[in-house]
């Protein structure tokens, strides 16, 4: 079955991305696929490769990096939710004057059409959010 | 055409809980995750809401997140089924689709 | 945005798209957002309709001015959800009267019906909560924010 | 002594007001902020607790917060005093601690 | 963090800081971090006290076991709070109540009383409603997260 | 009369930074002194200048530089809480190893007892979150 699934929440703040995490591994362990993972309100902020977490947490952005190398997943950041919070890659911080950026190693910033189309795409679309 | 409905809020500090109980079809699936399972220990007064919600729908709630909040299996609502993450996948998969009550 | 100007990618799918609007529009982002995914959803030719129920009434409600906050004003854009051919906006009888509000105190959302020679009909559907729960049952895909 | 309590979150969603209403002490004053003042309207459920509250608090609520909602300054319960950002200092400067009930 | 270096900055000033916690742990991070909080601010010679109401009363609850959540278990850190000389954790009766819990359902979190030959004392102190609504109106800074 | 802010959640997510804003702006027409606005938990991420909201809407973080060049705040973000969610200075950079920094001009990076200090030395706490 192929799944999508959408985080709302940032890391650390809300557990969202955490039980999204969890999910997305158990059903990938079950054979199934997942069409996408999308990003979106806080949940961009999962996307910074800049998260610098103590040693003995969890890291957000390392744990959905290494899943998308592992299981070659389409990790989605919103592009306008993710400019209006700061989360930018190389080229939408040239187009916007911003001297840095700061995503992460396995997820791409595209439009909020990737949603709808992973709702249409997948069997089933879940949501993780407060 | 059965739903599965998650909710993560507690239900002692947040409406989504009994919003979801409100429009939940017969038939239809609770899991339970997050925060909300505080909502399933046999001995609090959220209790009463679930029996009810029991009569005509199926009451599910993640064992990882009772554990992290110190809720024993033994001290939950009967009637209330404990499921892992590979329980939640099988959940969804086995619904027509999920709803969120955030 | 590439991926709105190919919205037939996915072949003539027609799925059932519902937006579940339960909390109140400024405290927090998710009305806006959720508008904002709603007006992207459009280009993709789905069977789209909106749920307003809990402090999601809010969000349609009339005259809504956010000067004071120094926040944009989202709320006209839901009177141009006509204009995308997204018609149907339910709002739950009972989440108005826990609030003591009724259909006048929400926004005239009007559409052109076109398959009835383009008369002006209201897109806003006050239904009871039954009701409601039955059209969340029969959706393919309910997007929650 | 007395305290000025804050209350962000509606009371329709979240158990915030609640509990400040249940901790509150004679002579305090609690002002709603932000989606709280949802919870002000006379015609609304809520208005019975907070003409509990009245009977021996003060209640305020942030003008600009009511205006972004729709909310007319005629359909707020009576008793409630309307305050802008410069009152919502006052009020803090006024009493000698704030309370956020978040 | 230089300034934990320096606590006396403040010249001697004592006031009353109380945390309230109303939150249910791990499902949100407020309770960890409002620790973490409490722990720094011991370094200062401040009257800390905190309070559990509402869901908050789970932070403290026994047998906390995150490693199903891949979650860093911070509970234990409760117990090393009289090592820091912060004594003073009130507990609300009608939380406990409402949530099916009893005071045999919490943490032993034990102190040294230094006034007392070092005898060992329990922190947690459970109160009514009405003496904690007192406690709170008798505060300088309430720190709620 | 001096106030000290603290504001636990980020931009646009919850209202509580810009409610925060209009206080301290309104504060300050007052007279009184803003001895320390300290952003912690989610709140950190007002602290990024890579934020770039739509034109038409407002920008969190600008607001918050502006207002502490005008009236020489001082805006701390809490160290712990801004490396667990990616919001680094320089140094803090540096020291992780990492290759891009984000911290806005007019936000400094310090430690929580930055927080109870101002506890302490501000006649009123003003806690704003969600």
């Amino acid at each position: 079955m192929k799944f999508g699934i959408l985080v709302t929440e940032g890391p650390y703040q809300h557990q969202a991305s955490d039980t999204a995490y969890q999910f997305t591994k158990a059903a990938l362990e079950k054979g199934h696929e997942i069409f996408r993972v999308f990003f979106y309100n806080d949940g961009v902020n999962n996307g910074t490769r800049l998260m610098v977490p103590p040693q003995d947490d969890r890291n957000l952005q390392k744990n959905w990096t290494e899943l998308a190398e592992e299981h070659q997943l389409d990790l989605v950041v919103c592009v306008a939710a993710a400019q209006r919070r700061g989360v930018l890659d190389a080229s939408e911080a040239k187009r916007a004057g911003k001297d840095a950026d700061n995503i992460a190693p396995g997820f791409r910033i595209s439009g909020l059409g990737q949603l709808v189309e992973a709702g249409i795409i997948a069997d089933r679309l879940m949501v993780f959010g407060d | 055409m059965s739903t599965l409905h998650t909710v993560s809020n507690s239900p002692f500090e947040n409406n989504a809980f009994k919003s979801c109980l409100d429009h939940v079809t017969a038939g239809d699936t609770i899991l339970l995750i997050e925060d909300s399972v505080v909502g399933a220990r046999k001995a609090g007064s959220f209790g009463k809401e679930i029996g009810k919600a029991l009569a005509n729908c199926r009451v599910c709630a993640l064992a990882p997140d009772l554990s992290a909040r110190g809720i024993a299996a033994d001290t939950v609502l009967d009637g209330i089924e404990l499921v892992d993450y590979g329980g939640f996948v099988d959940l969804a998969a086995e619904h027509e689709r999920t709803q969120a009550w955030l | 945005m590439s991926d709105i100007e190919a919205p037939d990618a996915e072949g003539g799918v027609v799925k059932k798209f519902m937006f579940v609007n339960r909390k109140s529009p400024h405290g927090t982002v998710y009305a806006v957002e959720s508008l904002e995914v709603v007006l992207i959803s459009a280009a993709f030719d789905q069977d789209v309709s909106l749920a307003f129920l809990d402090d999601g009434v809010f969000q349609i409600v009339k005259q809504q001015d956010t000067s004071g906050l120094g926040i944009k004003n989202f709320s006209p854009a839901y009177r141009a959800l006509g204009d995308f051919e997204i018609t149907k906006l339910y709002v739950e009888q009972e989440a108005l009267d826990e609030r003591g509000l009724t259909a006048d105190d929400l926004m005239e959302i009007m559409y052109e019906d076109e398959d009835d020679d383009y008369e002006e009909k209201p897109s806003v559907r006050v239904v009871g909560r039954g009701e409601l729960s039955k059209l969340m049952s029969e959706q393919d895909v309910l997007l929650s924010f």
